[in-house]
């Protein structure tokens, strides 16, 4: 298996946009090019992660569309759909096709144009990766998912609404210094929890979470072009390497789990990852984790092997999490505040690291970061993606 | 005044003043809301004139009915109106208004945020029933929407009563009516703030900023810069 | 690159069905892991193929579903659309995953519920495919478009209605002996064509195109179990080679292209197949081509190289398109008269070849199989896959 | 008859014979379409009763009605009805129905076709417009659909005029109607078929074999086998 090394990474700004999905998609494309200087014409195939073409944007074939709109003919082109874990598999398929020597350059672009439709419409789009007959109908969304799962969580492990607000701050806060990040606001635990106001400013959505333990529905792109490492010196003095690659799947009904609050696939997943690269998570410097809700991001950074079950909340009081703590978790804003276009987040996640592991990551890079780590969570903990990026 | 003049200008009504209120944002940051001058109105104008071409979420309607409003009211042509702003770290960050219709009628027109992410269009919009409510003492007030936003936030959400044989002032459609007992029941959940503002605090809204008209396109219309 | 093989291939009956895809995708799934003795544990990974989830079923996330349908936990998994092509770029991506050495066993599963919907919707989804701005909002449909193709290719190469309805007849033939066929019903060429009857039996769908010159909509799933070649013996003792995998994308628009009657895409990913295999267009035993509509077989069978360009139609009348003839096309039926149901269409091409090759094709069989080719045509013809497979 | 039975039965009025037809199909087979007679009912009914459980597409309540309104005819309780069955190779592969509901007015009931992908319904449903208009000389028929495959086919493609104020008889929805001008302007696409019929191949379709049931079922409800 061929080595694979990212040599170009870019993402649109995260935003309420009005383009329609290709242009979004061949916007964030552009931002992934012009990362790199590159002659197009050696890009073999195009990658399309994308959950919602279909039902938000009435639209189909659209890998084929952003090759036509970046004119890149006759490149591969094909779209993988994993639901909001969409982004990384769209990475990991590419990475395969250079791993195997078939291809040589691989453009890979996520991106979702979720705005099209209103904000109870978008939430109806998420839960169509629920059962159809075990969940969809009977009204479950993921914000009420998400809530049923934190508030188990928080029972077992005695983590409370500070905790998940901790998170939130932390990641609001990252997300001040990333101009792509689609929220740009600083919040106080005053004002989201603790002042009589806090009713207003940050009402519950699902019990016990609240409006700010919620990522924004965003649209957006991220690209990166990956190349066989052994070629990435041609294009650039800093390609990271993709050194794990990780994946697992659980039952898709989650009442089915032995234990809810047990996320096995992000266990597995990660697992896999570290194996192939041969590190353990002890030696990552910063990690993108999938914070669609606060409590995920915690319940992530102990499945994935940072921190011991039932401590990822200690480490964050602690302050470990954040940038310049022992394991700067989202420096970029994470979902909560880049935005959570779905398609686009496991892309963008990666986009981040390598910026950090390139040291090209501004006011929110993590020093002397060598090692990264990405969890892109698909579905409801059924499908989950884990990468280990290396700094070459 | 002239006879003419008499005429063409309604009559207004002497109404007890929204006393300011200091409501603590999501971010910690202040922001003071307070009923807005007659002298203030050309600022206020300034802000939404770039609006009234931004089609997206009606924006461009409010914006322009909200323009004329103000300014009927600045002109001394609609009787009984009102406008509260929004004010944090001496910027305008919203403004929302209404006028009364009878003793017991209050008329919503419109709510406008300049700040996103911090809630400030759902504290206005609950400073304006609770100014109907609580300092007219009205006993309802109509409502309508002119975008599928606004329907689903207050009609849908708060469940306002239909009044089918109401047309609103607005356009003749069918009005919603917020009633006293929905907004008591609401009002945990809705009105917050502290009274009273700090006479310093209060003098730091009186000559307030306006925000950039081309972010603020920006931002409302979803366009790239 | 390792080598990859078929180690066993499966279809439903193409139908109209009542299963809901999900189902009908687990079962395209359990009819191939039928073909094959093996522990299920070893699937690592299940590709889908899918265009309509999200229209047609309000559904995401498939792949994940599909996974839980099989209990095939944690075994990775995506959903990879390509419009009609979705099948073959599934299966190009399993490939790539073997090739590379990352999986070792690897399922491939493409379906599509597409009588879900009622025939103008389900003609409305296809259409999606087309350019959002430049074609679908003026109306356009496939059915249509290749009723402007079929003109202009007519025209040029005197081609007459006869030679339409020949590949039609020739198809529907075949289907005969395809137990899995949706269409199971011989024509002839007086009831569709010359009898005054024909206005009826026949009509007009896209001038010149008929009724019987366009596939019909169905339900249905087929698929795969694809290994390293190193271990299919393992197995099998019949493996089939993947010996060549190309693929080509052309401008979105079809007005934009030079001359519409070139089907650049198909000659392209044609070349690189048999590029990639080492065998020409010459030493085909048997291929299965994406007659969506009757032209395109007759179009296809020269842009990949089999016959001269305008003499498609002359092999036709010569009968070397039948079994028995010199290159048996379609001896499935083809979409014509098995049925497309658009995410498995690339899946069960490869199916249909994998059973000639191996000689399990009953009825339908053609004689001494040795090399077979696949063509699946994605868009209008601005994303195409073509595969060589070969007897080991 | 006795009395109280003449009272029960509808008179019936003579109407002219459809003189039976052959339509080859693509397939190059011949169906003969031919009127049933009564004493053909029961084996009809025979057909038609499994498919009364189908609620795809509204076959049970196609076959339902269908199923009565034979049976009506049989037992000599309804008007002026008359049925048409297509039978190809022997076998039949679909039926049509329809009745008089006065001199200048025909009714039309329902179609049903037991063989797919030959058009058999089409050309069933042609021949009954062709019997009403041509050999009935009626004015026009009423239509209306059960299914939404049936609107769409008959009312939309057909551009089938509405009668506002006819309620029609299966079930009080409004009726849409063919009429003769329509009638006219799409018989080059819809009524073919060559008379008169050999006295032979009318004999091979006296005593027709009816289709499996379980294998209709199958068919007609897309459930797998």
């Amino acid at each position: 298996m061929r080595d694979v090394a990212i040599i170009a990474a870019g993402q649109t700004k995260f935003a309420r946009t009005e383009w329609p999905l290709i242009d979004l998609l061949v916007e964030g494309a552009r931002t992934a090019l012009a990362d790199v200087e590159i002659d197009e014409s050696i890009i073999q195939a195009v990658v399309v992660a994308n959950m919602g073409a279909g039902i938000l944007n009435h639209q189909s074939g659209v890998a084929s569309a952003v090759v036509d709109g970046l004119g890149l003919f006759p490149a591969h082109a094909e779209l993988v759909e994993n639901g909001p874990a969409s982004g990384a598999s769209a990475v990991k398929m590419a990475f395969l096709g250079i791993a195997a020597g078939y291809y040589d350059v691989v453009l890979v672009i996520g991106g979702e144009k979720m705005r099209a439709v209103n904000g109870w419409e978008s939430t109806d789009f998420v839960a169509t990766l629920t059962h159809p007959f075990a969940e969809y109908i009977y009204g479950v969304t993921l914000p009420s998912m998400a809530g049923l799962f934190a508030r188990l969580y928080m029972e077992k492990y005695g983590i409370t609404p500070e905790h998940l607000a901790m998170v939130a701050i932390k990641n609001h806060n990252n997300a001040m210094f990333n101009p792509e990040a689609h929220v740009q606001q600083r919040i106080t635990m005053e004002g989201i929890l603790h002042r009589p106001e806090a009713v207003v400013n940050n009402p519950i959505v699902a019990d016990p979470l609240r409006m700010f333990d919620c990522c924004p529905v965003s649209d957006g792109a991220a690209g990166l072009v990956l190349c066989a490492a052994e070629r990435a010196g041609q294009f650039t003095d800093k390609p990271v390497l993709i050194a794990g690659v990780g994946q697992a799947t659980d039952t898709h009904v989650v009442h089915e789990r032995e234990d809810p609050t047990d996320l096995k696939a992000v266990t597995l997943a990660s697992e896999q990852a570290f194996k192939m690269a041969r590190v353990g998570p002890d030696q990552v410097d910063v990690a993108e984790l999938h914070d669609a809700f606060t409590i995920l991001e915690i319940a992530e950074s102990e499945h994935a092997g940072f921190f011991p079950k039932g401590e990822g909340h200690k480490a964050l009081e602690r302050g470990e999490t954040q940038i310049g703590g022992k394991l700067p978790i989202n420096p970029s804003g994470g979902l909560k505040a880049r935005g959570h276009p779905v398609g686009a987040t496991g892309i963008a996640q990666l986009v981040e690291i390598t910026k950090q592991l390139r040291g090209d990551a501004g006011q929110r890079q993590v020093k002397k970061a060598k090692t990264g780590f990405t969890l892109n969570f698909g579905g409801f903990g059924n499908n989950v993606l884990a990468f280990v990026l290396k700094k070459t | 005044m002239n006879e003419l003049e008499a005429t063409l200008r309604p009559k207004e009504t002497e109404q007890p003043p929204y006393p300011p209120k200091r409501v603590v944002l999501a971010s910690g940051e202040s922001m003071i809301v307070r009923q807005a001058t007659r002298q203030e109105v050309p600022k206020l104008l300034e802000v939404l004139e770039p609006l009234i071409w931004v089609e997206r979420d009606y924006y461009d309607i409010v914006g322009a009915r909200m323009f004329s409003e103000l300014l009927g009211w600045k002109r001394f042509r609609v009787k009984d109106e009102y406008c509260l702003v929004g004010v944090m770290n001496g910027m305008l960050v919203g403004l929302v208004n209404g006028r009364s219709l009878s003793r017991n009628i209050g008329i919503s027109l419109h709510t406008m945020a300049f700040h996103r992410g911090l809630r400030v269009g759902a504290h206005l919009f609950a400073a304006k029933m609770e100014y109907h409510i609580e300092y007219l003492n009205q006993r309802e007030i109509y409502v309508v929407a002119e975008s599928p936003i606004g329907f689903r936030r207050w009609m849908i959400e708060y469940a306002l009563e239909e009044r089918r044989h109401v047309a609103h002032e607005l356009g003749g459609v069918m009005s919603y009516a917020l009633t006293r007992d929905l907004y008591f029941a609401s009002k945990d959940r809705l009105v917050v703030g502290e009274r009273p503002v700090s006479e310093e605090m209060l003098a730091s809204t009186l000559d307030f900023e306006i925000p950039d008209p081309d972010l603020l396109v920006t931002q409302v219309s979803g366009r790239a810069k």
